[in-house]
């Protein structure tokens, strides 16, 4: 039962909305968190985020091995976007259990460490790695990584590879750590995907990853990208992000979603929401607006107070009553 | 540092160190232009931002948001930081693309979305010691802090000032009020004739560290000839940035590390000053076997 | 052969570059045509284009019955894009050959008669009707239907049904005109769609389609739309339909392309070209800009000669060289 | 037109015809911000235009470009015509989203995009017909060439204008140059307290016709009071747009022809003037299963 239903939809309301939500089991004060890849491992997001007053951070997707990432060219801007080809860059798990998660932990701040990999054993690997970390609140599983045992094909584009990833991870996690899974758009039909993921144990989907792009440099007249293709994220695939996450809300009422894909506001993050969101992440816009985490946060609860929610809780699905 | 003796002895054949991190966290703020006047073929902006003024340290930059309320440019421009003080800011902007456009276009009394200061400093060397800083382009203006730091510590400053044309030459004067300045034009249009570099070697045996600041391709002849000379150099790099705070991982170059080893660092918070011969400059826009986490990219030893 | 590699690359030059193209096997004057459904049937863009200068009018999807199309709201503006939801608004086929396609061939315009149905005899039936139409220089077929024959799956998410549709198609279209396939991005493997519609006959494929969106009113907190997801189009997408493009242009270099997905200026149209498109169309971005098409057509002239072209055919597929 | 008798009976039945195409074409130009006034709530900004002040007629619009080169908003604004002549245009913006706010922040000097004039003219009725005319909001500046031309036509007229606060009435001095005004405002601010509805009841006896332009709801009252007192009324209707010139078919409403069948039309080409006795105003928004067409998307007939 909403606050609309009682009469007071379009009103200001005094008293504050309860932001609280979960991230399958674990609960947070905040429904806005960072988004992979987006915010480094935190640290630098210091000076402007109070990021023990934020959801989670979710961590740069890990791997076994510390990562060079690929040669730059690595980002090309495109309307109301970017396209990025990064190459998981980053420290590998040694790295991340010695540095960057303590250093979170030490803060306060909870992590929430997305794992990648190039076969099924690297990911369980990760997860088991992971057990038990402090400050580790859960796992979110980028299975839009080439798998190497099926010609590079996603693992995320196949719904039996997608959820062999997720079983493996589901099977070793620590328990107490919620396994989500991060869907990518690119795929025909995206509720077959959630659903072989939550069907192979996974506690919530996060989705979406970017679209694949490409942008041809009118200078030099090939691809901007030292990868050729890379990821389209920000404002641009926003529309996109919104049916993904309004379709599998829709088929799969139950499973918690972590929305993400081009949210920059409050109202923005509010679509996500009323489209059956649990959580949100934000991506690009931080590289618009360094302390775009927390104003999204402000901004939401705003937004539910003027439509007289209560609480967060209530305005999940709202758009599908 | 690890003792392993044969990194000691990379890291040894090297002459500069890392730059520190900047002493102070940047800030964002919304702030007034102040000023605006064009110089040459660029625009200077004077932005009221005491904040980042007071912060600000030379060879630094800030991170404009461009194209107003309806923008679909999502990000930001990294400018360099030209002059700091009095509560205000001055930068030097290029009408290149989009973006840079819209900068040059703010009038007095608009206000802007800035972030800053970002990356690191130009160390300073010994106190006295003779300097030869080296501007390409808009490039010269992001000298002008630290030439007068230089001087403040008792070094004898010379500066070399070349653009491709008279009117993309910038800061002369303000940096002649400092040191003594040789301009250079590729067209001969004002200054000698010929490049930045051509001057440099001239000048470059009377001083015992160079910095320098403008394109890559000077920057990179100027670290080779300061390296020959065995000097020390450091250079401010100008590599493609999504977000300037250290975020992304988008404005990486291939950097040797305090502990010899190269990895892809960051220009925005590691640089954009490195230290001259640390950049490997030769293989920017390539993955090198010896990239740490190179192997992981299926990259092998040759 | 190209100037650039005689030399002449990045200087201006004096003398025409030849912008002709062919539609399958049919010469075009002109590489740049209007998009389905962004243009009507072209009288209304009369006042702010030659219509007989560009490569063709590609007209809005037609039917076998008259088509109310759906309720509004049909539209909702997006970051550098938008939403529609039009439904197939138009007059039928009867409505086509006795009104528009006369208009069209009367003024020397050529068309190019962008079909749709819901089931395979549908198409069929509209390519026999076109035969021999005067004007008609061949059919698009737009495939992101929803087939009635299969649970309203659309045609061109599934190989199979779309490769049915083209070759009913091909059987029975008049041989002088060719027969593009328009091909939708949201699919997994948008090769393999290609691959199965040129083997079924297709002489060229038309990409992309719009992708399927979605946006909530924070307002109403309900979809915008009538029709809940629309189609986002416009540069926010241009990225994706590169890639397409680029894809398909690598897997099978000797298919025609009919590039779109967000051109707005000479240089993105190159982009296409350079990606393997041997024409392409301008469609959200002549809502914008009602004379875009003819502006698209010269500042592509302009940017090829910039960089040395001697003709448009030169520089389709240069980016992959 | 059909002979059908059916047909015709419905035809018979209603007051109006459809508005006449324009009789020039629209241009596309970049003109100059002549002048700018803000008018209570509202902007209105007037254009150095000649080419498109010479074709306007009244009730036409025009379609703005918003945001500037590096903007994200890529859809034209809809904006009504108030006046047009001496080669200038003049429009009232009210600042409602990113799009027209940006429109109210044109300084003179500024240069827009516009597209225009665009749809149908208000039609005249015979020469010395009194005439009511009925704005809401900011659409009272709509009926300012409309209101003059019925009084160099002979025509008698009393305008009705309205608002929700005084500072969201407009034009009422332009308008009282040109006609009898009464003005009536919901909370009583300026004028009557009470709704133009209510004004218009009271005079309605007195015309021969009935035009209006303003916000849906009004509209339709005016139209149904019109069409009860046996008046013919036009209506400008202000419907979601995303080309303006007839090609993408977004902005349509279920409107009854001629041969008294009801169409989807578009009310840019078709539009934004129309009978009020055409616009089924209840079905907006919906699909009636005898739209034309209607069949063919599976709705059928109850
Ligand atoms: C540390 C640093 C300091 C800089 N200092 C100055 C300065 O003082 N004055 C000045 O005029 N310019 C400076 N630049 C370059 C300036 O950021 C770019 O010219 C500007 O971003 C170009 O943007 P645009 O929209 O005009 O061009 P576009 O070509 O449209 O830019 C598209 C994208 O590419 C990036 N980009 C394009 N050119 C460059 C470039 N040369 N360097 C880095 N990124 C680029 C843009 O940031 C943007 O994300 C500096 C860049 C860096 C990294
Ligand atoms: C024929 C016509 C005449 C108009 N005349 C005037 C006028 O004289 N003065 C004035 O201030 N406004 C007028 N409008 C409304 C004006 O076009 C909208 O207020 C404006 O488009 C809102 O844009 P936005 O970016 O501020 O709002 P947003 O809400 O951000 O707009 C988003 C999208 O919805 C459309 N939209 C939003 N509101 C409306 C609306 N009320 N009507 C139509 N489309 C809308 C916009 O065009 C845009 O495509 C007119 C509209 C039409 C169709
Ligand atoms: C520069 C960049 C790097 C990214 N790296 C990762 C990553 O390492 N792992 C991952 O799961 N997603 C990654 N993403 C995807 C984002 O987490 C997010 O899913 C996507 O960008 C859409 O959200 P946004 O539009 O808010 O950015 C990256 C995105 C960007 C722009
Ligand atoms: C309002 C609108 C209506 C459209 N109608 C059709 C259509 O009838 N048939 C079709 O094949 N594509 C249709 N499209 C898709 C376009 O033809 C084009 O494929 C797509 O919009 C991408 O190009 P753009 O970004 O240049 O618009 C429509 C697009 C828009 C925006
Ligand atoms: S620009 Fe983002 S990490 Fe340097
Ligand atoms: S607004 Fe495009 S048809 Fe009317």
């Amino acid at each position: 039962m909403t606050a609309t239903e009682t009469g007071v939809h379009g009103h200001k309301r005094r008293f504050e909305v309860d932001l609280r939500t979960a991230l399958g089991s674990v609960e947070v004060p905040s429904p806005v968190l960072t988004a992979s890849g987006c915010s480094a491992n935190g640290a630098e997001l210091e000076p402007f985020v109070d990021l023990t007053a934020i959801g989670a951070v979710v961590t740069k997707s890990v791997q076994l091995r510390p990562r060079s990432g690929r040669p730059t060219p690595r980002m090309a801007e495109t309307p109301s976007g970017m396209l990025n080809s990064i190459g998981l860059q980053g420290p590998g798990i040694d790295g991340l259990l010695s540095d960057d998660l303590p250093w979170l932990a030490e803060r306060g701040a909870r992590a929430f460490v997305s794992i990648a990999g190039t076969r099924v054993e690297d990911f369980a690997e990760l997860a088991q790695r992971l057990r038990g970390v402090p400050g580790v609140l859960g796992l979110e599983v980028n299975i839009s990584c080439p798998n190497v045992e099926s010609r590079g094909e996603v693992f995320a584009c196949d719904p039996v590879a997608a959820s062999d990833v997720v079983s493996a991870v589901r099977a070793v996690a620590d328990p107490a750590q919620p396994v989500y899974a991060k869907l990518s758009p690119d795929v025909t039909d995206i509720v077959s995907v959630a659903r072989a993921v939550t069907d192979a144990g996974a506690d919530g989907l996060s989705m979406i990853n970017t679209l694949l792009g490409l942008v041809i440099d009118p200078d030099t007249m090939r691809p901007v990208l030292g990868g050729v293709t890379g990821g389209l994220s920000g404002p641009a695939i926003r529309p996109v992000a919104l049916r993904c996450v309004w379709q599998v809300h829709q088929a799969l009422p139950e499973a918690p979603i972590l929305g993400m894909g081009g949210i920059r506001s409050g109202l923005d993050a509010l679509q996500f929401v009323l489209a059956g969101a649990s959580a949100v992440s934000v991506g690009t816009a931080v590289f618009n607006d360094p302390s775009a985490v927390a104003r999204v946060h402000d901004e939401l609860a705003a937004a539910l107070a003027q439509r007289g929610f209560a609480s967060l809780r209530e305005a999940v699905g709202y758009a599908h009553r | 540092m690890t003792g392993d003796p044969a990194v000691m002895a990379i890291t040894a054949a090297l002459l500069t160190r890392p730059a520190p991190r900047a002493a102070h966290p940047p800030v964002q703020r919304v702030v007034e232009v102040a000023g605006r006047r064009p110089v040459g073929a660029y625009v200077e902006l004077t932005l009221a931002a005491p904040e980042i003024a007071e912060r600000a340290e030379p060879g630094q930059f800030v991170a404009f948001a461009v194209g107003g309320e309806t923008s679909g440019l999502l990000l930001r421009r990294s400018i360099a930081i030209a002059t700091a003080g009095d509560g205000e800011v001055s930068v030097v902007v290029s009408a290149a693309g989009p973006g840079s456009t819209w900068l040059t276009e703010r009038q007095v009394g608009d206000t802007v979305d800035v972030v800053g200061p970002l990356g690191r400093r130009y160390p300073m060397p010994p106190r006295g010691t003779p300097a030869l800083v080296v501007g390409g382009g808009y490039g010269s203006a992001a000298l002008l802090g630290l030439t007068a730091a230089l001087r403040d510590a008792g070094s004898p400053v010379l500066a070399v000032v070349g653009a491709a044309t008279a009117d993309r030459l910038c800061s002369v004067d303000e940096l002649g009020a400092l040191a003594e300045v040789v301009v250079t034009t590729d067209d001969g249009s004002a200054g000698r004739q010929g490049w930045v570099t051509d001057a440099v070697a001239t000048v470059i045996g009377q001083v015992g560290v160079v910095y320098a600041c403008g394109p890559m391709g000077m920057l990179r002849a100027v670290a080779d000839a300061a390296t020959a000379a065995g000097l020390p150099s450091y250079v401010a790099v100008e590599e493609s940035m999504a977000c300037g705070i250290g975020v992304c991982m988008t404005c990486v170059l291939p950097i040797v590390g305090e502990d010899g080893r190269t990895r892809f660092s960051r220009s925005c918070t590691e640089g954009p000053v490195f230290g001259g011969d640390r950049v490997r400059f030769a293989d920017v826009g390539a993955l090198p076997w010896d990239v740490v986490g190179a192997d992981a990219m299926g990259v092998v030893a040759p």
